[in-house]
């Protein structure tokens, strides 16, 4: 698996950060395939998976994307108000307020995890988002807390 | 019953009648209007800039005080109960400004005291029915207007005595004194107010309005609860009759003038002398008096 | 051991040039499970759709990953083809490596490409390891249509379903169809008389074989979904029976007692047995029963007496009738806000004030006055009317905030209505904007100021009185900078539409939203504005906000062609993307049931033999369930998850990062 | 009349000073004249209620200090209690004269009240005047 350790980060000379994006079929999973259709460049870090609906997002898939390696997750969906599901992002937003600190109790850097709105025609959003976020996170280096949590386990 | 009462500079003074006869009313009712044993004044405007804090440490001293004498303030004045209870309200609900204007006064009072104006007390406490029965000289056949004016009612969410654009206290309360009420156009528009300091031609412009309104709608007789209004009326008077051809004037009297003359307090102790206007023809001519 | 095939696709050159597909598909090859892999030009062409069917047989495939473009292009065709090719279409995953990969990078030494590609379609072929085979949901759908409402939105409704040849039960409070549009006089832009329009479209409705009117009658409950709900109605006594009754109208002609007319809204009294107006459809009359002495006290019966066939019952009772359809419309309506709340209007205090729509009946040539102008108070042709504009509309204090939309067009036809009537008549308008957006709008409000002499003031009326028999009106004409008197005869108040009382209410039975003026809400104001997000049930015209008719009427017909879609098989087909509750697990939380925005979740008891109930489960009923994973997430105890999208998958993906 | 809109006016330092003190949105205001309809010295001021508003919103204080609104306004809250959008033209102006007042200038002097008046006036009168006039 691609889980990087320090020596891999050193040894390329350049840390290219992994970051994972949760996003919702309806808005943004479409708002990315426009930046495709319309054949705009952006940083090749990013991994999407794509859910339902923010609102399915479960705050584990957060943890366990860190654990497998992730120096970085975003989060996107429907614009408030847009929401293909009505309501779901709004679920989704109440869920994070709980969960926030959760996450910085589990010790993961809030600085790491981004969660912003692209609707489907936004696709220069997307770019931005991506191509800052993965600045970002590569200025603030790899997402070393984590690593190997899963293989130490597996001992 | 004893209420805590605030007469407020103007009726220890200029409108003493005002005062006198609320009193003597009062106890010709049954309850007594206990004055606050320490107040001042209240300052007679309530600051429009909500930043001007310092105006209202006046009028929270007043409340401080009647704090310490009971749960209720009772006023007579519009221009007061208005000063003191929009104070009132802000040093309730306003956590941050209760705080700087308690620093002012030099006291712990968080707006707990409810202001009511004596026709609340009338209305709320006592109950017109009651009044009605205490009545011994109805004022029967007279044509009343009665005059609001501004502060009694405005703004409606801060005094709430009534509906802002069709209040019915005053008129129900003549009802109860056996006088006929009459609804008329200005009953709620201003007098000029303060006006009178520098602005003569205002004041008897919207003076004369509000009586030749009354007069247009039928009345013989303006009721008013503010000495301001009654002052501004009355010194109008002369003025709006000269100009305007087929009105003679209308006699202006405080309502509390007009509530003991219908519980049948005795003439003299009403204090009509000091009114510019002489309502005695008019009592005459009813067969009041 | 799962027997995965891999298809990598060139897309010409779309993902060739920065992606090395070849690398790609062996490296693929290389994981457990992947049986066959190959790169080929154009995946989607015929001859690429017979490749993967041959493959899928050739090499017995349980499941496969086309990586190609986004699954919003072609994850139909490449599923339709496995399904073709005898596996279970849900078997088959789509990676983008396209859109989110070729089109994005454009590194031409396809390091990037390549790398990137490699990951996502690894990804994806470990979330194909924990799918499971999904079949669509197929739910029967009764093919008949309930439209709740009789205005002009619900009657279209129902006709255009019953054109369509589908049974429709047309459910109205009051005892005539019609609405609104029944008060009208004549009708903007056009100007034809409102009943002319209107009694032949009731006429219809009310011949129409395909349509039940249930008159007098109201919503009680409703169950059910899709395609499949059951509601019940409650038929108020009328006290007459329906189907014998001839309409011959005896009855009220002898009944000697009066009470004010709703329908004249304050203007005329009507008989305590009555149909609202002359052309009411159906043409029964309806005994008013708190008003009838007969009911109340025993007293009185004469319409009994008279009544030839003997319909009149004074003993009748309301009835609960049961009615099982596929699909709803709500058509509820408008109402006006009542004006006694702008007391410096004087409104229900001086008689001449009259609402908008008591214009109407007075300009209506079936109204009180039969067409004539006559003031309330005095029954006087007045010479100066002053129509107010946004009355309660567009005053967040003591109104509502929004527009009502109609009322610039109503007022301007009222100062034509008056002026053709009144000739020598002056009418003024007291307005903030003219909002008259649609065809031939302004051009009707222009006529109205320069041809039939409105005199337009912009500003806004403070305060209305009476003085000597007058109205005074007094406001500002912002334009000339100036305070305005006006010594009118008669005022006209447009006062705001507002939702109808008791809207909310139905809207919790049906289980559909409402905003916070309880006016109903569109699944999507633009793009679905006639479908609320609970499926089967649809909205047309004013309950979902002011319109005018011929937007009621647009409405009302987009409503039906939306049954009409959805009766047009005998079955509905769903993505089988649904939440499923594990019984064991369940706790009865109810996290779920209130985090559903659709709810779609009932709560579901379990009982033993003596039929006692042992525990409370959750249930998702897969007709509502709309698949946004809500559930899944809110649920602390794991025990819902969504077919499609499971944790398994989920995680499954997230690992193989 | 001609103005000649400048940014620098719309949003200048004493536009938001007036804002802040007076708790009022000025551009909430809509423009609708029920102000101007209401008043009762409408007539008499040089600028009416809802021009004062219309002013500000452009940015021209200059034009409504030089007016005689702010001193003839009684304070009635006519305008606040009629404005659908709930803007206070009585607290804007009151906001106008504060301006004034707190920089030490009166607008009437003491010695020029009529004697008559400050005898036979009722004392809140006075007090009233003296708040709203002199600094
Ligand atoms: C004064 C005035 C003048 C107008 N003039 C024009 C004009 O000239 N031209 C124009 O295009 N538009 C005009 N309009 C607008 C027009 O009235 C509406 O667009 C139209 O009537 C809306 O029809 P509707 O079917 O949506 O609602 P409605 O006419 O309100 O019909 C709703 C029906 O549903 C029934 N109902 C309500 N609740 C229930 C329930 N719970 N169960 C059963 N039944 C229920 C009601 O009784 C009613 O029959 C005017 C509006 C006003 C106020
Ligand atoms: C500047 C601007 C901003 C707007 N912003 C909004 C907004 O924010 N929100 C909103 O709701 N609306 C907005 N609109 C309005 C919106 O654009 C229209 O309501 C909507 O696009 C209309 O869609 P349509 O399908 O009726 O017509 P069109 O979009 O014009 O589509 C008609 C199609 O038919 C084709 N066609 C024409 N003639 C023929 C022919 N003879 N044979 C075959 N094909 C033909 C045309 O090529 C075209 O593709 C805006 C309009 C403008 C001008
Ligand atoms: S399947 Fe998609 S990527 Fe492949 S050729 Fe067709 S359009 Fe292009
Ligand atoms: S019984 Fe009732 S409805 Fe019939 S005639 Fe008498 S009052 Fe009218
Ligand atoms: S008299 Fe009988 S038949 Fe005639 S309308 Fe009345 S109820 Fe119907
Ligand atoms: S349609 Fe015209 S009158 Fe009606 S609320 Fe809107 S702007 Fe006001
Ligand atoms: S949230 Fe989970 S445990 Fe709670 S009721 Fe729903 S399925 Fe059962
Ligand atoms: S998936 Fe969404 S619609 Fe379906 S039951 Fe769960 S929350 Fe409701
Ligand atoms: S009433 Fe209010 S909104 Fe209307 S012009 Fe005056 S301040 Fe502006
Ligand atoms: S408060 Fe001032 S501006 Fe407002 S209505 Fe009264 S006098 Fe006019």
């Amino acid at each position: 698996m691609s889980v990087h350790t320090e020596d891999t980060v050193l040894q390329k000379g350049g840390f290219e950060p992994k970051i994972m994006a949760f996003v919702c079929n309806w808005c943004t999973y479409a708002g990315a395939d426009l930046a495709g259709t319309s054949r705009m460049e952006y940083r090749p870090n990013v991994r999407i998976i794509k859910l339902p609906c923010t609102g399915r997002i479960d705050p584990l898939f957060i943890i366990k994307a860190f654990e497998n390696g992730a120096d970085g997750v975003l989060v996107s969906g429907c614009h408030p108000g847009d929401c293909h599901y009505t309501t779901g992002n709004y679920h989704a937003r109440r869920r994070w307020i709980g969960f926030k600190h959760l996450m910085e109790f589990t010790g993961i850097d809030m600085r790491r995890l981004h969660f912003s709105w692209v609707s489907a025609s936004e696709a220069i959003k997307w770019v931005d988002l991506v191509n800052r976020i993965t600045d970002e996170v590569k200025a603030l280096g790899p997402f070393m807390e984590y690593k190997g949590l899963k293989e130490k386990a597996a001992e | 019953m004893k209420i805590p009462y605030y007469p407020g500079c103007t009726l220890n003074t200029f409108a003493k009648s005002f005062d006198e006869s609320a009193r003597d009313a009062a106890s010709a009712i049954g309850f007594e209007m206990a004055e606050l044993k320490q107040w001042n004044c209240c300052g007679a405007t309530f600051p429009l800039t909500p930043d001007n804090l310092i105006a209202l440490s006046a009028p929270a001293k007043v409340l401080s005080n009647a704090g310490k004498e009971g749960d209720t303030l009772t006023t007579l004045c519009s221009v007061c109960y208005n000063v003191l209870k929009r104070t009132n309200k802000v040093l309730r609900d306003n956590r941050e400004k209760r705080a700087t204007i308690n620093g002012f006064i030099e006291e712990e009072y968080d707006g707990s005291v409810n202001v009511l104006h004596f026709l609340e007390v009338l209305r709320d406490k006592v109950g017109f029915d009651k009044v009605k029965a205490a009545v011994k000289r109805p004022l029967a056949g007279i044509k009343t207007g009665a005059y609001y004016g501004c502060m009694l009612l405005r703004p409606f969410e801060d005094m709430g005595i009534d509906n802002a654009e069709r209040p019915t206290v005053f008129e129900n309360l003549l009802k109860a004194l056996g006088a006929e009420p009459v609804e008329f156009p200005n009953r709620i528009e201003c007098c000029g107010a303060h006006l009178a300091m520098n602005n003569e031609e205002v004041v008897t412009k919207l003076s004369g309005n509000v009586m030749t309104s009354a007069v247009g709608s039928g009345a013989e007789l303006i009721v008013t609860s503010c000495p301001l209004c009654q002052y501004n009326l009355e010194k109008s008077q002369d003025k709006v009759v000269s100009s305007t051809p087929g009105y003679t004037g209308v006699p202006v009297i405080y309502f509390t003038q007009a509530l003991g003359l219908a519980l049948g307090q005795p003439i003299e102790s009403l204090g009509f002398e000091k009114n510019v206007t002489d309502v005695m023809p008019l009592l005459k001519k009813k067969g009041i008096v | 051991m799962p027997r995965i095939g891999v298809f990598v696709c060139q897309c010409g050159n779309n993902i060739a040039a920065t992606v090395d597909t070849k690398k790609v598909a062996e490296e693929m090859k290389k994981l457990p499970g992947v049986v066959y892999t190959c790169d080929y030009k154009f995946m989607c062409s015929s001859p690429g759709q017979d490749m993967l069917r041959q493959a899928i047989k050739e090499n017995k495939l349980d499941g496969l990953i086309v990586s190609a473009c986004s699954p919003h292009m072609h994850e139909k065709t490449f599923r339709k083809a496995a399904e073709a090719a005898g596996l279970n279409p849900y078997q088959c995953e789509i990676t983008n490596i396209r859109e989110q990969c070729s089109w994005v990078h454009h590194d031409t030494t396809k390091a990037v490409g390549t790398v990137k590609s490699i990951d996502l379609t690894r990804m994806t072929i470990e979330r194909l390891k924990k799918n499971r085979p999904l079949k669509k949901i197929k739910i029967p759908v009764k093919k008949r249509a309930l439209v709740i409402g009789g205005g002009i939105a619900g009657i279209q409704a129902a006709l255009d379903i019953a054109d369509g040849g589908r049974e429709v039960i047309l459910v109205e409070k009051e005892p005539s169809i019609g609405g609104n549009m029944a008060r009208l006089s004549e009708t903007f832009p056009t100007m034809d008389c409102s009943q002319c329009i209107l009694t032949p479209k009731m006429v219809e409705a009310e011949l129409n074989e395909n349509i039940t009117l249930l008159t007098y009658s109201e919503v009680e409950k409703v169950d059910g979904y899709i395609g499949n709900f059951t509601v019940q109605i409650k038929r108020k006594s009328k006290f007459v029976d329906e189907e014998r009754c001839t309409g011959c109208g005896e009855c009220i002609e002898k009944c000697p007692f009066k009470t004010e007319s709703a329908f004249e809204l304050g203007l005329a009294k009507r008989k305590v047995i009555y149909t609202p107006f002359p052309q009411s459809v159906p043409n029964v009359p309806v005994i008013d029963a708190p008003n009838c002495p007969k009911i109340q006290k025993d007293k009185c019966g004469a319409c009994a007496i008279v009544c030839g066939p003997k319909c009149i019952d004074f003993k009748m009772e309301d009835k609960i009738v049961t009615e099982e359809v596929g699909a709803i419309v709500v058509a509820t309506g408008y109402q006006l806000m009542p004006n006694e709340r702008f007391g410096e209007y004087g409104y229900g205090r001086i008689k001449d004030v009259i609402s908008g729509m008591q214009f109407e009946r007075l300009a209506s040539s079936s109204g009180p006055t039969g067409g004539e102008i006559r003031r309330p108070s005095d029954g006087k042709v007045p010479q100066n009317v002053v129509f107010i504009q946004c009355v309660g509309s567009r005053d967040e204090k003591k109104g509502v905030s929004y527009c009502s939309k109609v009322c610039c067009m109503y007022t301007a036809k009222h100062t034509m209505l008056y002026k053709h009537k009144v000739h020598d008549g002056q009418s003024y308008v007291f307005y903030m904007d003219i909002r008259s957006g649609g065809k031939r709008y302004e051009e009707f409000v222009r006529k109205a100021i320069e041809h039939d002499d409105a005199m337009y003031l912009r500003g806004r009326v403070s305060r209305v009185y009476e003085k000597d028999g007058k109205v005074i009106v007094q406001g500002a004409d912002t334009l000339s900078g100036s305070q305005v008197e006006i010594e009118a005869d008669m005022v006209v108040l447009a006062t705001a539409i507002v939702s109808r009382e008791g809207a909310d209410t139905l809207a919790q039975k049906l289980g559909i939203g409402y905003d916070k003026y309880k006016f109903y809400n569109e699944y999507h104001p633009k793009l679905r504005p006639v479908e609320t997000v609970t499926a089967g049930i649809f909205l047309a015209g004013t309950c979902m906000g002011p319109m005018d008719i011929p937007e009621s009427v647009a409405q009302g017909s987009a409503a039906a062609s939306k049954v009409l879609a959805l009766f047009s098989a005998d079955e509905m087909a769903r993505e089988p993307i649904t939440a499923g509750v594990n019984k064991t697990t369940c706790n009865a939380c109810w996290d779920c049931v209130t985090a559903c925005p659709y709810s779609a979740i009932e709560r579901e008891s379990v009982k033993d033999r003596q039929g006692n109930i042992v525990k409370w489960l959750a249930r998702v009923n897969e007709g509502v369930c709309q698949g946004c994973g809500v559930c899944v997430a809110a649920c602390r105890s794991k025990s819902v998850d969504l077919r499609g999208y499971t944790d398994e998958q989920v995680f499954a993906a997230i690992n193989s990062f | 009349m001609k103005i000649k809109l400048l940014k620098e006016e719309i949003e200048s330092a004493s536009i938001h000073h007036l804002q802040r003190i007076s708790g009022e949105d000025l551009k909430k205001c809509y423009q609708c004249g029920n102000c101007s309809g209401g008043c009762p010295v409408s007539y008499e001021m040089e600028i009416a209620p809802s021009q004062v508003m219309r002013f500000l919103q452009l940015g021209k204080i200059e034009e409504v200090m030089k007016a005689n609104s702010m001193w003839v306004c009684v304070g009635c809250l006519q305008c606040y209690s009629r404005c659908p959008k709930g803007c206070s033209v009585a607290a804007v102006l009151e906001g106008l004269r504060q301006t004034v007042l707190r920089k030490g200038e009166d607008f009437e002097k003491i010695s020029k009240i009529p004697m008559q008046f400050l005898k036979n006036a009722p004392q809140q009168a006075i007090v009233c005047g003296f708040r709203k006039f002199v600094s």
